[in-house]
């Protein structure tokens, strides 16, 4: 995030509430999906998908991802490959 | 914050990455925090995946408790963005009473944690006592250490901190981004560590 | 490799397919030893003849190095041809051929922190049921009591007899830590890992008395986990399991 | 040390030489701290080789040194073996060879090559330095606990390190220090290189050695955390009872292991290589950067196909985190898992083979000039080649069958490290001794000290490579128990013999080391080596902020023997129309 003005910043305070909402919304969603006791691999995926749009609300809006830096995004783009290879690892030990 | 020697874009971002120093930095290390979680996170889909039986995390643990927890926790995010935001827009005080919220809300979220551990101590369930239990102690207690990490430093940065707010406010408001972006780190692993281990 | 058994190099060949390995390790480090040899000398003729003296000016433009990429790029097709038709083939079939169970004498090892506890199901073919909760210091298998098919097994401690031209499937499991199989002369390792039993064959075509050595360092005791590995003609290892048999059927309380 | 003039007050002598943020301060402390644990893993080998070429024997002289409990009689006993065989691979690893590499010519040439004037963090630089100096200390202190240091190897495999006495605990509480510190210094390189380049230093033009200290960082950055968490997870298995690394059903000398089951002891593998692969490459990629700027100043021309080398570089850093499950093939692997592993580590041997033929071929067409740096680091190319050779017939699973964890896997390795990564940080320390210290290194000694040490390295590590293709096993307490050990036992007093003779051998370099900082003559000028890259415009040595003025940058790294110029090299900082017919005169 460049070096904001202050009025684009009372600007960006509205949208941090509407996030807040979202996310408060949101949490509540996750905790009733799982009252239903979805079989493991469908929960699993529902579960999975609303963290990820929390995740990406508090990434995008409050760590301002949105309009962050090119090199960011290239740091982050490696750690998410790097990731994904750490998260295969599983498969690798049964294999 | 007397080194002698003045190191170029402490402050001032960039022209070409258009950030400074410490920006990019906390950046870094929350990668590298991003490859912690994630090497625990793949340790737990190893057990699940590798146990016969793994019970659901809403039969052994408290869910009303952790969504309260999970409400705390992203309030404290917002606070945290807020006090930047009062930051930029030069307000001091309004800035003070958000940091102190954020820490605030942060000694919450331990201490409903703390009434979770002592129910768990108290029925003499242990890290030793199930797989399940082991990864949970683990995760959610690495991630307990990150939040008081968090605690110590946005109260450093409230107190004797702040006191660069006057000589230097722009390093001043810089260093509360880092905090933030730390924060929101923080934050954003209990989301996905809240689902994974109390509502599968 | 003549008639020393272990010398410098490669130890005598006992395996079926360890032909193959060996023609692989030799044929790798001829590979090694050529390509080195030729970087050599290209390495000192440089050395030499580029050496700071009366002259002798450093050259600014880069030299194309055409035969430096086709040697590169002859390093990965040979990398490659090893890989594909010299490494796939002998791994998968070691992977995957296992000879039928029927025809081949099918052993358990089970290894513990410093010794090779080798089962054998006995005459009546049939393993008796092993559980940890048995094991005890005279009933090193854990056999199940009760269990009926393991009252004629046979625990040879450190002793691993086969018959030659017999395929062996081996179970491998271990009892605490990691140890590791292996028999340099069958070109064999396996890791013997916890909680698990994994499943190796070899097939013997010479006979002869040689070591099991454990691999994998399993504490204290790890260099002398040594176990006897003997490949007898069908009838010396008849005779030798009659042996066991008897001292089993006999005192019918060592396993 | 010199003193330097300032106008405000003098700093104490423990800000400025303990608690110092000058990174040419911590280079130093790092450099002398993994100096020192390199001689002390070094004599912990040397014990080891007494027990391997004579065992059951008791070593001479300094036998009853260590007690009873270790060596009665002088005679070490195994668990005593195994805890120095650890604590060896540890403390070269994580306490010798990266904070030399990676923290101490980091460090102090970095910050030089890109006309910074300090690391971006200063502080967090001096808590790198801090975190490493406490792990260090634990490590060392773990020797004198109940049951003594860790003994399940430098790689610790679960379930061995879960039930072993509490050096490993102690073990694991000094990792994650060495970890923490590894991690700070990472982040430090990355954003020093990226945001205190100096106006016209495009990373393009940078030196190769920044380049590799840069790959290096981000290896260290993102590879290490997985290691931590294996160790919280490992720690958490030894102290709080938890069974991550153990499955079910464990009988341990006798006693069934009360523990709640369900681990599965390869996920420590897994976590443990994930880091150890990238981590290797840690180790050698700082020494092809030191050598690459010795050749380059030492042929008087440019390297041959920088461009080239640098995307090697890049290529070999991402593919080294693709490659780790090679260490694993006899864990039971199925033909899938190793078909990609085995093609991965094929893959990654071709940017090796590239970076190291173009180094090659920037001798043709030289001047070369057998300096002693030279002579490390054109004696590196070799022994590295022969150290990646050897890695071939072990990442083929036919040829690993018989060559897995035996003597061929100590001898490749030790080929890597020993003759690669240690010739080359030895070039570094006599190519940038008068940087630091403004005195030149004894020659003779120095050629002395690299003859000696090249033909005993050689001396001590072939003999491992037929040791294994004879199928001697590794850490092995004492090989003459098997037909196949026993055949071969020369083999391996020969090692050891080569081993004693080495450490024979370093004597010369100590001597030169000590002697050149007080006794030799001050250096003439500020480049005596008439190098072109930044470190070598500055003062000698150089003061606190490096650069009197921030210097500019107007062309590549290596541009010796440019045609039409008198002087055949031209310096990353003088301008375009300056005719440098000689270097600046000194101004100490």
């Amino acid at each position: 995030m460049n070096t904001a003005s202050a009025e684009e910043v009372r600007k960006h305070v509205r949208v941090y509430l509407m996030v807040f909402a979202a996310l408060a919304v949101l949490t509540a969603v996750t905790v009733m999906v799982s009252y239903f006791h979805l079989p493991v691999h469908t929960a699993v995926i529902v579960a999975l998908i609303i963290a990820s749009v929390k995740g990406s609300l508090v990434a995008g809006y409050f760590m301002h991802l949105i309009s962050e830096e090119k090199i960011i995004y290239w740091v982050l783009a490696l750690t998410a490959l790097f990731f994904i290879v750490l998260m295969l690892l599983p498969t690798f030990t049964s294999g | 914050m007397s080194a002698e020697v003045e190191i170029p874009y402490a402050v001032k971002p960039h022209p070409v990455t258009g950030l400074f120093n410490g920006k990019f930095g906390i950046w870094l290390f929350l990668a590298s925090e991003v490859m912690l979680f994630g090497a625990l996170f793949s340790t737990y889909v190893l057990l699940r995946v590798g146990a016969e039986a793994w019970p659901h995390g809403y039969s052994l643990l408290n869910v009303p408790l952790a969504t309260l927890n999970t409400f705390v926790l992203i309030l404290s995010s917002v606070t945290m963005v807020m006090a930047w935001a009062s930051l930029k827009m030069g307000d001091f005080r309004k800035f003070r009473l958000n940091l102190g919220a954020t820490i605030l809300l942060a000694f919450v979220f331990l201490i409903v944690k703390s009434f979770e551990y002592g129910a768990k101590f108290e029925h003499h369930i242990h890290p030793a006592t199930s797989t399940f239990y082991a990864i949970y102690f683990t995760l959610t207690g690495l991630h307990g250490l990150h939040v008081i990490g968090g605690i110590l430093v946005n109260l450093y940065l409230l107190l004797p901190g702040s006191a660069l707010w006057r000589t230097e406010p722009e390093r001043f408001t810089n260093r509360i981004e880092c905090a933030g972006l730390y924060w929101h780190f923080v934050d954003l692993v209990w989301i996905f560590l809240f689902p994974v281990l109390y509502l599968l | 490799m003549g008639e020393t058994a272990y010398g410098w190099w490669l130890p005598m060949n006992v395996a079926t397919y360890g032909g193959e390995v060996d023609y692989l390790i030799n044929v790798i480090h001829w590979i090694m030893g050529i390509l080195f040899v030729g970087w050599g000398i290209f390495f000192f003729y440089c050395l030499i003849r580029f050496r700071r003296r009366e002259g002798q000016k450093a050259v600014y433009q880069p030299i194309h190095a055409k035969p430096a990429k086709y040697v590169e790029i002859g390093v990965i097709i040979a990398e490659a041809i090893l890989l594909l038709s010299f490494s796939m083939p002998v791994w998968a079939r070691f992977k995957h051929e296992f000879p039928a169970e029927k025809d081949a004498l099918v052993v358990r090892v089970v290894a513990e922190q410093f010794a090779w506890n080798v089962h054998y199901s006995g005459k009546d073919g049939r393993f008796g049921r092993t559980a940890p909760q048995f094991i005890s210091s005279s009933n090193l298998l854990g056999l199940d009591p009760d269990d009926p098919d393991g009252k004629d097994d046979i625990n040879a401690v450190n002793q691993l007899h086969f018959p030659v031209n017999k395929p062996v499937i081996v179970h491998l499991s271990t009892k605490d830590v990691i140890h590791s199989f292996k028999i340099p002369v069958m070109r064999l390792t396996q890791d013997a890992i916890p909680g698990t039993e994994i499943k190796i064959w070899f097939e013997a075509s010479r006979t002869g008395q040689f070591d099991l050595a454990c691999a994998q360092l399993c504490g204290l005791g790890h260099y002398r986990m040594r176990g006897a590995v003997s490949v007898d003609t069908p009838e010396a290892f008849a005779k030798w399991m009659e042996e066991r048999q008897s001292e089993v059927s006999g005192t019918g309380t060592e396993y | 040390m010199h003193e330097q003039h300032h106008e405000h007050h003098e700093p104490g002598f423990w800000r400025k030489y303990i608690f110092s943020v000058d990174h040419k301060v911590i280079g130093i402390q790092y450099s002398l701290t993994s100096l020192l644990f390199l001689f002390f893993g070094f004599s912990l080998m040397m014990m080891m080789r007494w027990q391997l070429a004579y065992p059951g024997q008791p070593l001479p002289w300094i036998g009853r040194l260590f007690g009873e409990a270790n060596m009665p009689e002088g005679v070490m006993v195994p668990e005593f073996y195994n805890q120095l065989g650890a604590m060896h691979g540890t403390i070269m690893v994580f306490l010798g060879v990266v904070p030399l590499a990676v923290g101490g010519f980091g460090n102090y040439i970095l910050p030089l090559q890109i006309g910074a004037p300090d690391m971006a963090f200063p502080r967090i630089n001096m808590a790198s330095y801090w975190f490493l100096f406490v792990g260090g200390v634990v490590m060392l202190a773990s020797f004198f606990l109940p049951g003594g240091a860790a003994q399940s190897g430098w790689t610790s495999y679960a379930p061995l390190a879960n039930i072993a006495p509490t050096g490993q605990t102690a073990w694991l509480i000094g990792m994650i220090f060495l970890i923490t510190s590894s991690l700070l210094g990472s982040i430090n390189f990355i954003v020093t290189t990226v945001q205190l380049r100096v106006r016209g230093l495009s990373f393009f033009k940078l030196p190769f050695f920044v380049w590799a200290q840069f790959v290096t960082s981000f290896l260290l950055l993102l590879a290490f955390p997985p290691l931590e968490a294996a160790g919280v997870l490992q720690l958490m298995d030894r102290v709080a009872g938890t069974s991550f690394f153990l499955p079910s059903g464990l009988v341990v000398t006798g006693q069934p292991l009360e523990v709640s089951g369900g681990g599965n002891p390869l996920l420590w593998q897994h976590l443990f290589w994930f880091l150890a692969h990238p981590e290797v490459y840690v180790l050698i990629l700082p020494a092809l950067g030191i050598v690459a700027e010795v050749i380059a100043n030492n042929t008087r021309k440019p390297l041959w196909g920088y461009r080239t080398m640098v995307y090697s570089l890049i290529f070999l850093g991402f593919m080294s985190f693709i490659v780790w499950a090679h260490h694993m093939f006899m864990t039971g692997m199925g033909t899938a898992m190793s078909t990609f592993f085995q093609a991965t580590t094929m893959i990654i041997s071709v940017p090796s083979v590239i970076i190291l033929t173009c180094l090659a071929i920037s001798l043709w067409g030289g001047s070369i000039r057998f300096t002693v740096p030279m002579h490390f680091a054109l004696a590196f190319i070799p022994m590295f080649a022969i150290g990646g050779l050897t890695g071939l017939p072990l990442g083929l699973t036919a040829s690993d069958l018989h060559l897995h964890d035996t003597y061929y896997v100590i001898g490749h390795f030790h080929y890597v490290v020993a003759p690669g990564t240690i010739f080359a940080l030895f070039a570094g320390i006599y190519y940038w001794f008068p940087k630091v210290t403004g005195r030149m290194m004894n020659e003779k000694l120095g050629k002395l000290h690299f003859w000696l040490s090249l033909i005993f390295m050689n001396g001590v590590f072939t003999p491992m490579l037929l040791i294994g293709v004879a199928g001697v096993s590794r850490r092995l307490y004492d090989q003459t128990g098997y037909a196949h050990g026993a055949a071969v036992q020369d083999l391996t007093v020969f090692s050891s013999w080569s081993a004693w003779l080495l450490a024979v051998a370093q004597i010369p370099f100590i001597i030169n080391f000590l002697m050149s900082m007080r006794k030799r003559e001050k250096v003439r000028s500020d480049n005596p080596w008439e190098a072109t890259t930044l470190e070598w415009a500055t003062p000698t040595p150089p003061p606190h902020g490096n650069f009197p003025t921030a210097p500019q940058v107007y062309r590549g790294p290596y541009e010796y023997s440019v045609p039409g110029r008198s002087a055949d090299f031209w310096p990353q900082h003088l301008p375009e129309e300056a005719e440098s017919t000689q270097p600046r005169p000194a101004t100490t």
